[in-house]
């Protein structure tokens, strides 16, 4: 067997062991290489920074555990930015596991303390509501009628932040944050086409291409896409977080893909050479 | 007149119709009917959650009396009593998913879980990269171009190097994905139009089931 | 910087809708800018009838998708070898939104069931979803009986119930293809994460084949593995040119209408906007 | 040091045994694998009965007697299970099916296909720079070149001159989908890293 017969074929064992430490390598001795914003994350900040404050703002947390570690980084950097801006946000979840997340992004941004916002005032959850669209479709047509209870319960009647938003005429910005492609159509169909809102979104970014559509026709604002948004986002808000944090990471693994990518090439290349002629 | 089908058929049409004619029309009788309407499909969608895991207790129930296929029928003991625990838990406290013990649970088995899941393909991708991207004809070869520039745009390292690398990927993310892409979501939003509309004359009938 | 002000741009027009078209923006009974979508949806309506009865007369020919001819060098490599064809439709049901896809996957695994009949090939189908399975036996065995080889069809071996979880479902294809080194693997359906581990090991034993799927996501790794790759909507295109169903011509038929109305549209409104003449634009807004 | 915290001692032995699959199937991983669907079914019942009672209980509370009505049609969904009412699962499914279908083809018909031809359409081709048109050139030609690629009843426009058009449009999506398999990496990458910097900081504190 050549040397180029073996390259061709590394067992996996080797190559996941490669690829594990490839990741823990740079977190344990991090590089703090900088970063380029893209375009897609810079539109999303202009977007919410062009807003007023006290504008009110609808977000999605339309994500769970899975998408948690590319997704919550982002979610936590984009909730700084509003708060910072004095800007009444409204959360829902239209994902099962939404309200879980919930805790954990808050424990990152900690609204009261770092912006001495006011729950039922700056800002509220309302909590998760079945049925995907139909649920954009409810809290965008009369919240009131459909919503009660924030999530843990509470009657929302008398908290003022909800007072004066009634749907979708008296919300300024639709923001999601979510894995689900229903979830990242249904915002541009539900608040895009049935209301001309103005509506930014996150995805995952192994979803960014198909979604990327929707931004070049201004049916999305901006994207925010994946981690490295997420790392944008945290770069733009001044924010440094667990996205940053991962970008030396990536630099490691993704290099060590392009290498597996390379000799898988050249020694597929030679062994044909060798064999087929 | 087969009542059982037709009727579900009719229920069908004309809460489609509604639903269209909501956001077509200025009729404040139909906007009210269809506000009716979603915050009843808002319930029964919640009603629909419980589906998946009856079907789960069938499917394993069966699975645990038969105890056939070596000794895979204690994973399917593992999975009912996990869920039955979390649903004892959740709902006895009154608090649902914010009870004390119900998040304790959760933030140790299932979002360590879910979250590994998933991102675990990350060793294939690296395997896969290798195995995979190899320009052995020319579609393929046309992949492992732009795969492989957004990949190095994507590594932090190489723009810091050489800015271009950046531009390079938002390049293809500009034009190349922008067009492309464009037509395949023109091409399956008239699909799933096309769909929508055969689903709600009643010619695409498999959500009802068999016959 | 051009985008910077598109999204200023947007947010201008977004606020001035706001205040000053919130209290009348319907008129007496269609909604303002909403015609053209009306109308362009209840033509989707006429042309669906049209296009099925058109189907049901032979008067609509779905072209033969190059992956087909495909599919019949995989099977006969797979006689002159001796060994199995794998066809795998995937582990989507009928009741979630990938149903159209499984039911393009089941009018292939019906053609490859008929042509392995004739031809003498092993085919070997796995199963993931209890909705379809019984479709999918009782599609395989017509297809037998068909050819009058009825008895050579093993229900049990061939078509085995593997698992409707996504992880036990892969593991139990990659076990069965590294055991079976099957000559041909054709995928045609829904496919998740797992299409690259089975495009990766079916590739690995030497196996010849053809994938296709209309989830975008995992057409990467069919077309970078695949002999031959069907794109997107290029599987329902081909399940219809199989099965000769009119209503799934008939579908076929109505979306490209469709697509070619959106092809001369864009072109004449690139044309003619590159001229500084926006009517298309401004008609579609209607 | 390690940490005592029985929590992080079970979340890190779950992360470990569901990464174990892609080195080797095995029974740990299956019984990760088994817990993961478990659960997750047993989150959707407790999120559907929360659901139930903050959007259909509260409401008959309220004197909104209609909503038993609900209550009758969600009960019916589980006829479904039932060999001879099985039909009964077929009215609540059938609302459902036509609220979803209508809530988003009356949109999708704008949103996917009119604002993007007209995008198209509005786009000129010849842009205030060369590196402007070049662009929209390409933009246009992937746009159309993509949606002919997938025109199947039109025999004629597939052979001949016109039919170099569809394979462009092919070659535009794969190198399109290309871009997307590189994304993917990241996001893979992006999404694991996350439970390594999990293992190293919260489980064995050396970070």
């Amino acid at each position: 067997m050549s040397i180029w017969e073996k390259l061709t074929s590394l067992p996996r064992e080797i190559v996941m062991t490669l690829v594990m430490l490839s990741i823990i390598v740079p977190a344990l001795n991090p590089l703090g290489l900088p970063l380029m914003t893209g375009q897609m994350s810079q539109d999303w900040y202009d977007t919410i920074d062009a807003l007023p404050a006290d504008s009110v703002v609808l977000f999605d947390v339309g994500y769970g555990s899975g998408g948690y570690p590319s997704l919550g980084p982002g979610n936590i950097a984009a909730f700084h930015q509003m708060f910072d801006k004095d800007l009444k946000i409204v959360i829902m979840a239209t994902s099962l596991e939404g309200t879980l997340m919930y805790p954990l992004v808050m424990a990152g941004v900690n609204p009261e303390g770092n912006y001495g916002a006011v729950y039922g005032e700056d800002y509220v959850f309302i909590g998760y509501i079945a049925g995907t669209q139909t649920a954009m479709a409810g809290v965008l047509g009369d919240l009131h009628d459909l919503v009660t209870n924030d999530y843990q319960g509470n009657p929302i009647s008398g908290m003022p932040i909800l007072d004066n938003v009634g749907g979708a005429d008296d919300i300024d910005l639709v923001a999601y944050v979510t894995t689900s492609g229903d979830i990242a159509e249904g915002w541009v169909y539900q608040a895009y086409s049935q209301y001309n809102m103005a509506v930014v979104g996150g995805t995952l970014s192994m979803m960014t291409t198909s979604i990327k559509p929707y931004y070049d026709s201004g049916q999305l604002l901006g994207i925010m896409d994946g981690i490295k948004g997420a790392a944008d986002l945290e770069f733009l808000t001044g924010h440094p977080g667990d996205a940053i944090v991962s970008s030396d990471i990536l630099t490691f693994s993704q290099t060590l893909v392009l290498i597996f990518i390379a000799v898988g090439n050249i020694s597929w290349f030679m062994t044909r050479k060798g064999g087929s002629s | 007149m087969d009542y059982k089908r037709d009727i579900p058929l009719a229920i069908t049409f004309l809460v489609g119709v509604i639903a269209i004619g909501d956001y077509y029309t200025g009729i404040q009788a139909v906007t009210d009917t269809f506000n009716i309407i979603k915050n009843w499909g808002i319930v029964l969608q919640g009603f629909a959650l419980g589906l998946g895991a009856v079907n789960l207790f069938r499917v394993h129930g069966k699975r645990i009396s038969a105890r056939k296929e070596g000794t895979d029928w204690i994973f399917s003991v593992v999975l009912l009593v996990m869920l039955a625990v979390h649903v004892v838990i959740g709902l006895i406290t009154g608090q649902y998913e914010q009870g004390e013990t119900y998040n304790w649970l959760y933030n140790s088995i299932y979002l360590p879980i879910s979250s590994t899941m998933y991102s675990s393909l990350a060793f294939y991708m690296a395997y896969g990269a290798y195995k995979v991207l190899r320009a052995r004809n020319f579609d393929a070869a046309l992949l492992f171009i732009t795969a492989v520039l957004v990949i190095i745009g994507n590594t932090p390292m190489f723009p810091a190097i050489y800015p271009g690398f950046f531009h390079m990927r938002e390049w293809i993310f500009g034009p190349i994905v922008s067009g492309a892409y464009r037509g395949v979501r023109i091409g399956i939003g008239i699909g799933a139009v096309v769909l929508g509309i055969k689903t709600l004359i009643g010619m695409e009938t498999g959500y009802l089931g068999r016959r | 910087m051009l985008i910077n002000n598109k999204v200023k741009y947007f947010i201008v027009i977004h606020f001035t809708y706001k205040y000053s078209y919130s209290e009348g923006k319907t008129m007496a009974i269609l909604t303002e800018g909403r015609i053209v979508p009306l109308v362009a949806l209840i033509l989707v309506w006429v042309a669906v009838y049209i296009a099925i009865n058109m189907g049901k007369e032979g008067k609509i020919k779905v072209r033969r998708i190059a992956g087909l001819d495909a599919i019949e060098e995989v099977v006969g490599r797979s006689v002159e070898m001796g060994r199995p064809v794998f066809d795998i439709i995937g582990m989507g049901t009928f009741t979630d939104s990938y149903a159209t896809q499984t039911v393009a996957g089941l009018s292939i695994l019906n053609y490859v069931a008929g042509l392995s009949a004739r031809l003498g090939a092993e085919l070997v189908a796995p199963q993931a979803s209890v909705d379809v399975m019984p479709v999918a036996i009782e599609l395989v065995r017509d297809a037998y009986s068909v050819e009058g080889k009825l008895e050579e069809l093993n229900v049990d071996e061939q078509l085995p119930y593997l698992s409707g979880t996504q992880f036990a479902w892969a593991s139990g294809i990659l076990g069965m293809a590294a055991r079976r080194k099957p000559a041909g693997n054709i995928m045609i359906g829904p496919f998740w994460a797992e299409s690259m581990m089975f495009a990766e090991t079916f590739d690995r034993i030497g196996a010849m084949q053809v994938g296709g799927t209309a989830r975008t996501y995992q057409i990467p790794f069919f077309a970078a593995l695949c002999d031959y790759c069907l794109i997107g909507e290029e599987i329902f295109a081909a399940g219809a040119y199989v099965s000769g169903d009119p209503s799934q011509i008939g579908t076929i038929a109505s979306q490209d209408w469709y697509k070619l109305a959106a092809i001369a549209l864009s072109i004449v409104g690139a044309l003619l906007s590159t001229v500084g003449v926006n009517i298309i634009a401004e008609l579609l807004a209607w | 040091m390690v940490t005592m915290d029985p929590q992080i001692w079970l979340a890190a032995f779950f992360t470990i045994a569901a990464t174990s699959y892609a080195f080797r199937d095995n029974a740990v991983f299956k019984f990760a694998e088994y817990t993961f669907i478990g659960v997750a079914a047993a989150h959707q019942i407790v999120m559907g009965v929360k659901n139930i009672r903050d959007y259909g209980w509260t409401k008959i509370m309220e004197g909104q007697i209609i909503y038993v009505v609900v209550f009758v049609l969600g009960i019916m969904l589980y006829a479904r299970f039932h060999r001879d009412y099985y039909w009964m699962y077929r009215f609540p499914i059938a609302f459902l099916v036509g609220n979803g279908v209508g809530i988003s083809i009356r949109a999708a018909i704008h949103s996917d296909f009119i604002v993007q031809v007209s995008e198209t359409a509005r786009t000129p081709l010849i842009a205030g720079d060369a590196m402007g048109t070049i662009n929209a050139i390409i933009t246009f030609v992937g746009a159309v070149t993509a949606i002919f690629h997938f025109i199947f009843t039109q025999e004629k426009l597939h052979v001949g001159a016109v039919g170099w058009i569809p394979k462009i449009g092919r070659w535009m999506m794969l190198l399109a989908f290309g871009a997307s398999f590189g994304n993917t990496v990241m996001s893979r990458f992006g999404m694991y890293q996350g439970r390594v910097v999990f293992l190293l900081r919260e489980w064995l504190q050396v970070i």
